[in-house]
């Protein structure tokens, strides 16, 4: 009775690529999907643990289920049902229709934009090859650029419609800093685009086989890592939600599980950029000095090899999130017209810069080799 | 199969809505967001017919049009602003003074 | 990039719908299954218990206006700079040389703006 | 099949999207169903095939353009009362109903109309042969259309300038009186 793996690839091999292409796309968006929600949770925990190792100090460890203590990873949990279930204040004053909609707008491009992120090598499985990211789109990272510009509408609608004064404008100033540094990020690629001729993720992860990104462009590392914290309103950056300047700016009116939406899409927002900033400059699910074909050999299954470059991909965003948290307690906050100056008159001749002097390297070396 | 008549029809039908837009609407903001469906009609139209006619220049020309659509309107609002600061107000009703 | 079997947009198409009934539903979670008691001076606007004296909507600063349309001028510049980055090496001098003159007149407007004093957060 | 469905949907949404955009009281509804529009445009756009201009609407028009709206009608804030329009006159109602007319004749032509035979040779394949969408275009852009790339670069340092001198007030040139009229007569824009 026992169905055979010819029996099955056989059957396979009848249905058109289009429904299999389909089923996978399923599993994978199961997956991401898992990861991306079980994320912030996480994130909440070390936002406090990480800290109070810092400090010598204990974080949250009290909460347990049956006397498992499990170092307070339960906390996350116990904050998430209590927010669920207080009640929901909404302001009479506010713009109903906006003040709900303005959540919606924050989760829905943060989790879009994961579907670009390569998370491993392409997988062969009975005849047909399955990339490892959601989707395989050849404007690869201009997708990302151009998801993550709609975030900006839900900070901004969050901040006109609770009609409250700090909410205004802490709302207007967190979309003018992310849009003032959204032109230092997209620019802060265009070396590694120049350098790798293609804007396909995948490709680009493909050709850091042995040179990781970072040496090649490092400029553009540090430029990408200062606008990953601009974008994502966090660290030195958080001039929008500083409690001890504008309350807490847009987020002043947004009571209970809307507030902690907010976080969901920052969080995830963060996730993601640190996942690109692997796949751009730590050469993603490149395991620096093995080769795929080697790991396919040792492991025997292209499927497993794939997955080991998934964890290795992942075990580098986790060092770019522990980043966040690093500097997050290291540096003070900018001061606002600090932040814009340094984001317009900085920032962007620097990106600008890098973006002329590889291209005249590039240029140099192909004429050379001509 | 959708062949290039639905996208033009549709092009149509987008730039009635940006018409009808810009003819009976007083408030000088929604005159402009307008004006920008009746350009994205227009790019409806020509990417459709650039992948009909399986010849790219529809799509270089999209590029250019959303190049001067940006500009077009940066600078109308920017005209928006100053009109709002010298006459407080944007319902093209109180804006004759240009009658003479 | 060869034909994919699958137009990739549809795992977006579907990653898109989940998102927005997935936000529709966190937003709305709590208003529907937490209690709902109104009262007065709950559901005024927070002012650290000041009493509002103005109303929240009056004017403020044309800053951000300036900063969003400098942000959508130098965003086509990025976009330029893309399309041109994807089809570097095949391009060659002819195309850097191009490219080195796009930059340098919006290098130009740069300058301007910085020197008109634009972008001063005061 | 999926294909007309897809179509069908995305076509249906964004007249209703456009439709609603022109018909909304509020500024901020109608920019927030723009955006949606937009962002159906864009999904037609890739439905069709041309990744890079999808990309691109989404990035400068919905991502920027329309940020520019949101905050100007968030810096000018009118009060709704004031943007109460006289009802429409015998007149304007007659105009109104003639134009839809003439617009359903027009589409209903346009849906009749005779298919012109392709001229071009960049079929799929073909594009899909040396590079994809983006390469193409990029190539075709910096070969064949050389002038218009530096006159779009020229055009935009004009909306540059254009736009700070509009936007921004000078306050050395304005003499005492005019500067107190115009801020009395405004109430002072910072």
């Amino acid at each position: 009775m026992g169905l055979s793996l010819e029996q099955l690839t056989g059957w396979l091999a009848g249905v058109d690529e289009f429904w299999i292409q389909l089923a996978a796309t399923i599993v994978k968006f199961i997956v991401v999907l898992l990861i991306s929600l079980h994320v912030p949770p996480l994130m909440v925990w070390a936002e406090r643990r990480i800290p109070a190792l810092m400090q010598r100090r204990k974080g949250p460890n009290r909460v347990g289920i049956f006397r498992f203590r499990l170092f307070g990873l339960m906390q996350p949990l116990a904050d998430t049902i209590k927010l669920i279930f207080k009640e929901e204040v909404v302001p009479d004053t506010a713009h109903k229709f906006f003040f709900h909609l303005a959540p919606v707008f924050v989760i829905f491009p943060a989790l879009l934009v994961i579907t670009a992120v390569p998370f491993g090598h392409p997988v062969t499985l009975g005849g047909y090859i399955f990339p490892m990211s959601v989707t395989r789109v050849d404007v690869g990272f201009l997708f990302v650029l151009a998801i993550s510009s709609i975030a900006v509408y839900g900070i901004s609608l969050a901040g006109w419609a609770s009609n409250n004064k700090y909410s205004l404008l802490g709302g207007l100033r967190a979309s003018a800093q992310m849009i003032s540094y959204e032109i230092p990020l997209g620019m802060s690629l265009i070396p590694i685009v120049l350098i790798y001729g293609t804007l396909d993720l995948n490709e680009i992860v493909m050709q850091q086989q042995n040179v990781w990104g970072v040496f090649l462009a490092p400029i553009s590392f540090v430029l990408f890592v200062v606008c990953m914290f601009a974008e994502t309103n966090r660290a030195p950056f958080d001039m929008a939600e500083g409690e001890s300047e504008i309350v807490a700016g847009y987020l002043t009116e947004y009571g209970t599980f809307k507030f902690s939406a907010f976080f969901l899409g920052e969080y995830v927002g963060m996730f993601t950029l640190s996942c690109l900033a692997a796949t751009f400059f730590f050469g993603g699910w490149q395991i620096p000095f093995v080769s795929y074909e080697t790991l396919v050999q040792i492991s025997g299954s292209s499927l497993v090899a794939s997955l080991i470059g998934m964890m290795v991909l992942l075990v580098k965003a986790a060092f770019f999130m522990w980043l966040y948290i690093w500097v997050r307690w290291t540096l003070p906050r900018f001061r606002y017209d600090q932040l814009m100056s340094l984001g317009w008159k900085f920032l962007l001749p620097l990106a600008l810069a890098n973006v002329v002097i590889t291209a005249a390297v590039l240029v140099a070396l192909q004429a050379s080799r001509l | 199969m959708i062949s290039l008549h639905h996208y033009l029809t549709l092009a149509t039908v987008v730039f009635a809505c940006g018409v009808l837009g810009v003819l009976f609407r007083r408030n000088l903001l929604i005159i402009m967001m307008s004006v920008e469906l009746m350009l994205n009609a227009a790019n409806i139209a020509f990417v459709g017919a650039s992948t009909a006619l399986a010849n790219l220049d529809g799509q270089i020309m999209v590029f250019f049009v959303m190049t001067v659509a940006a500009c077009e309107a940066a600078v109308g609002l920017a005209m928006v602003i100053a009109i709002y600061r010298r006459y407080g107000t944007i319902m093209t009703d109180f804006l004759r003074t240009l009658r003479g | 990039m060869e034909q994919q079997a699958m137009n990739p947009y549809l795992p977006v198409l579907i990653f898109l719908v989940f998102g927005f009934i997935f936000g529709c539903i966190v937003s709305a979670l709590s208003w529907l299954i937490g209690p709902r008691k109104y009262n007065k001076s709950k559901h005024e606007i927070y002012e650290c218990g000041v009493p509002m004296v103005t109303s929240a909507r009056e004017k403020n600063s044309v800053k951000f206006y300036l900063t969003a349309i400098l942000f959508i001028l130098f965003d086509i510049e990025t976009v330029f700079l893309f399309l041109w980055a994807k089809s570097f090496n095949k391009l060659g001098w002819f195309g850097f040389v191009e490219v080195i003159v796009f930059i340098v007149i919006l290098v130009v407007g740069y300058v301007y703006v910085v020197k008109r004093g634009a972008l001063e957060w005061d | 099949m999926a294909e007309v469905i897809v179509f069908y949907s995305i076509a249906s949404l964004l007249v209703f999207c456009s439709i609603m955009v022109v018909t909304r009281k509020n500024p901020i509804a109608s920019a927030i169903y723009l955006v949606g529009a937009l962002f159906l445009v864009a999904a037609v756009f890739a439905f069709l095939g041309a990744d890079f201009v999808a990309a691109i609407q989404v990035l400068v028009y919905a991502g920027a353009i329309m940020v520019l709206f949101l905050f100007v009608i968030m810096l000018l804030n009118i009060d709704p009362e004031l943007l109460k329009s006289p009802p429409m006159t015998a007149g304007e109602a007659a105009v109104l109903i003639l134009t839809i007319l003439s617009f359903i004749v027009i589409s209903v032509t346009v849906f009749k109309g005779q298919l012109v035979a392709p001229v071009g040779e960049l079929t799929t394949q073909e594009i899909a042969k040396n590079g994809g969408n983006t390469a193409v275009i990029g190539l075709a852009l910096f070969m064949k259309y050389v002038w218009p790339f530096e006159l779009a670069s020229f055009l935009i340092l004009l909306a540059i300038v254009a736009s700070v001198v509009i936007a921004k007030k000078d306050k050395k040139k304005l003499t005492g009186d005019q500067a107190d009229a115009e801020r009395n007569m405004v109430g002072d824009l910072r």
